[in-house]
């Protein structure tokens, strides 16, 4: 029952994140570009 | 005549001759992140009456923003009046000691002339009489008092800025192409001003690309170009094809 | 502590002198507060009536609704008076010149929130006249109801002029200062519409007992946007 | 390492985060299983319930830890000048934002069956709500055209006061329902062991995201801070590279 409410909830949830992470990651990847090499590295 | 060969200005203020009220050392000042000024160098003295030039968007109004406590340093060091600019309190003790005249001038649309320089004197906390004797001798006195600034013309607008600034009494003056939108006879009254306070042992920068009787009071010109200053060597000013255009 | 009232009495007196000049609020802003109240007529229709079998006349959704109408309009209107504030320094580089000045930041905060909290007062006065009017509001009138709702007024317009003019100062120098000082000041802003709106309530229609503590909310709101601005306005003016 | 693996990982990838992006996966794969297969249905909301399992960790890491990163980097930023915390703060309020939305979504979503509407003016959505506007605001003030550091600065007072206010919010919104009805119908309900292992699951899960997203969101803010000291270097270089030209021109 409500599973009509239930899924697309978790759909939206977890889609979001992958959206999200995957944008974070294009982000990076076009930040990471920008900057020599050796400045990349730091604190864990 | 060559302006670097000038002697100094005669100066009242004795104890302060050898001492350098501005010091500016590879200063970086970012204007909503770019670098208006990269890596300045200046020293003005007490006494001097500097004259700043450069074309459009050299950097020079920064430098007088920067030197009035207005703007933050990025790099570098600088120090006006003794204040250091790379602290909070030395700016506000810095903006309070100097006089700055920018391209605005500070005054309520909505407030009549005396008004205005009523407020602001007391801002200011600049003495009444100073300051009506400063209306009066710039021509913003009488009727022109009563007029709402809104509707004065730019000259009688820098007037009043400029009666303002005088009650102030500031040891060091920073003025941005204080020329613009005066009359010949407001020109005369300025150059006039200048050189009493510089008499009287103020300390002057001024940006102008005005060429006349100012020059004959400039002790020094230092030129402004991307952000960094050229001291100028024996240059004429106002010869064709100079710098300042 | 000297210094900071003085400071603070000086701009307060020449941003009322502006006013008093320029009547931009009394000529615009107290205006438009009252037609946000007929659109609320017009929104809202006068027709739609409450069933209440004890009195003689039903009264009117809209006479019912009136604690929370009346400070929506005072709302919007603040969001007028806080921009016109700031307007007047964002011309010809007043705020320049404060600074150059040496008033104390805090002593400008609250000088410009005292100024609007003035004009709010103004404004909310001819609000809730012109409520009472257009949506007959009838009441039992009492001397604790009308304590309760100036109180009411009093601090949730302290705290609309103080969260204002702090996220004004937050937003200077910008030109979407128009737009983004109502998204920064709206949602602070919800908790004392509610309050306030819940405190006139009470005094309008409901027990004044319950309202009371809606008042202390509301007052300890604007304490802490009061507190907020005086500490936060020097790195806000300082550095622009 | 797999090429896909290093592709997820992205430019940045560390021994730490990578064990920690595993765990997260592993721990939401587990809760998937556990918050749609495994755990039982509800007496009264059926399999509405199961909404629960992300709703509520979305709501206590969204809006206290995440704002609670900004809350904290705003305050040290301010005390200590520290570029680590300001962009920490940044990263927390973009992640918050993110999981406000998805409070409000599932909120709204568990709302239909349960209450029959939507929305419902409940305390917690109706605070989340304004919460979300607020940080959006802060979001907006983050990407003002001023001086980097007077723009941290004023960013870092406004995560501050945004942080009261979220609690003044969430205060005010719930005793304003309280004085009108009784307690919200819905969460207070009977939970059997593995329900409450579930939520328990779902925080710990969503937990390990945020700190995943976290440290990624902030290394990004990171690269871009090292972006722009390099292109104010070249800027500056540039800057003064007019002086020089225009010099060459005048000796002419």
């Amino acid at each position: 029952m409500h599973w009509q409410y239930v899924i697309p909830g978790y759909v939206i949830v977890f889609a979001g994140l992958g959206v999200y992470t995957a944008s974070l990651m294009s982000r990076l990847r076009s930040a990471a570009r920008k900057i020599p090499e050796e400045k990349r590295a730091f604190l864990e | 005549m060559t302006l670097d060969s000038r002697d100094p200005a005669p100066s009242a203020a004795g104890d302060l001759q050898d001492k350098e009220l501005v010091q500016l050392q590879g200063v970086v000042c970012l204007m909503g992140g770019f670098p208006a000024l990269a890596g300045l160098d200046l020293t003005v003295g007490s006494g001097e009456i500097v004259g700043l030039r450069g074309a459009n968007g050299a950097g020079k109004t920064t430098v007088l923003r920067l030197c009035a406590g207005l703007v933050t340093l990025s790099r570098g060091s600088g120090s006006v009046l003794g204040h250091d600019l790379g602290t909070r309190a030395g700016r506000r003790s810095t903006r309070k000691a100097v006089g700055l005249l920018g391209h605005d001038t500070s005054l309520y649309d909505d407030l009549t002339v005396e008004q205005n320089v009523r407020f602001w004197a007391r801002a200011n906390r600049a003495a009444e009489p100073d300051v009506l004797a400063a209306m009066d001798h710039l021509g913003v006195a009488g009727r022109v008092a009563t007029v709402k600034v809104a509707g004065l013309s730019a000259g009688q607008r820098r007037r009043t800025a400029l009666a303002i600034l005088v009650a102030r009494r500031p040891r060091l003056w920073l003025l941005d192409e204080p020329h613009a939108g005066l009359d010949h006879d407001g020109r005369n009254l300025l150059d006039q001003l200048l050189m009493d306070a510089a008499a009287a042992g103020a300390t002057i920068m001024v940006a102008t690309h005005d060429v006349g009787r100012i020059d004959d009071i400039l002790t020094r010109t230092v030129i402004v170009h991307g952000g960094t200053v050229h001291e100028h060597p024996i240059r004429p000013i106002g010869r064709p094809g100079g710098t300042d255009v | 502590m000297f210094e900071l009232l003085r400071d603070a009495r000086m701009v307060l007196g020449k941003d009322l002198l502006i006013e008093r000049s320029s009547r931009v609020v009394t000529a615009q802003v107290v205006p438009f507060a009252v037609m946000i109240l007929i659109l609320f007529g017009f929104g809202i229709s006068p027709d739609l009536r409450i069933l209440d079998s004890t009195a003689t006349v039903a009264p009117s959704v809209l006479s019912r609704v009136t604690p929370g109408l009346l400070f929506l309009a005072v709302l919007f209107a603040s969001l007028l008076a806080i921009g016109r504030s700031f307007g007047v320094e964002a011309n010809d580089g007043t705020l320049d010149g404060l600074r150059m000045a040496g008033l104390d930041p805090a002593g400008i905060f609250l000088g410009k929130a005292g100024a609007v909290v003035v004009q709010l007062l103004g404004v909310s006065a001819v609000v809730t006249s012109g409520a009472f009017l257009f949506f007959s509001v009838r009441i039992e009138w009492s001397v604790a109801r009308a304590v309760l709702g100036v109180t009411t007024a009093g601090a949730a317009i302290t705290a609309i002029a103080a969260a204002g003019t702090l996220y004004s100062a937050l937003a200077a120098g910008q030109r979407e200062r128009e737009s983004l000082v109502p998204l920064l000041v709206i949602p602070v802003l919800a908790p004392v519409l509610l309050g306030a709106s819940q405190a006139t309530e009470a005094a309008l229609f409901g027990a004044v007992a319950d309202g009371w503590p809606w008042v202390a909310a509301l007052a300890a709101f604007a304490a802490l946007y009061v507190g907020a601005g005086i500490l936060s306005f020097e790195t806000l003016l300082e550095d622009m | 390492m797999s090429s896909i693996a290093r592709k997820l990982a992205g430019p940045s990838s560390s021994r730490g985060t990578r064990i920690l992006g595993a765990l997260a996966l592993v721990s939401t794969v587990l809760l998937l299983l556990l918050g749609l297969i495994w755990s039982p249905r509800e007496v009264d909301q059926a399999d509405a319930v199961r909404l629960m399992y992300v709703h509520v960790p979305s709501a206590v890491v969204g809006l206290y830890f995440a704002f609670g990163v900004t809350l904290v980097g705003s305050i040290v930023y301010l005390r200590k000048q520290s570029d680590f915390w300001d962009l920490m703060a940044h990263a927390g309020a973009e992640i918050g934002v993110l999981f406000c939305a998805f409070v409000l979504v599932t909120g709204a979503l568990w709302g239909r069956p349960t209450w029959g509407v939507y929305w419902e003016w409940d305390p917690r959505i109706t605070s989340t709500t304004v919460t979300l506007v607020l940080y959006l605001g802060y979001l907006a003030v983050r990407r003002m055209d001023l001086d980097p550091v007077v723009r941290s600065r004023r960013a870092a007072i406004l995560g501050i006061i945004s942080f009261a206010n979220l609690l003044i919010v969430k205060q005010s919104v719930e005793w304003w329902r309280g004085l009108h009805q009784g307690s919200t119908v819905g969460i207070d309900t009977q939970m059997d062991g593995l329900m409450f292992f579930t939520l328990a699951w779902g925080v710990l899960t969503f937990t390990l995201i945020f700190a995943w997203l976290l440290m990624h969101r902030f290394r990004l803010a990171w690269y871009e801070h090292q972006a722009a000291a390099v292109s104010l270097d070249d800027a500056i270089a540039a800057r003064r590279g007019e002086h020089r030209s225009s010099l060459a021109g005048e000796a002419i």
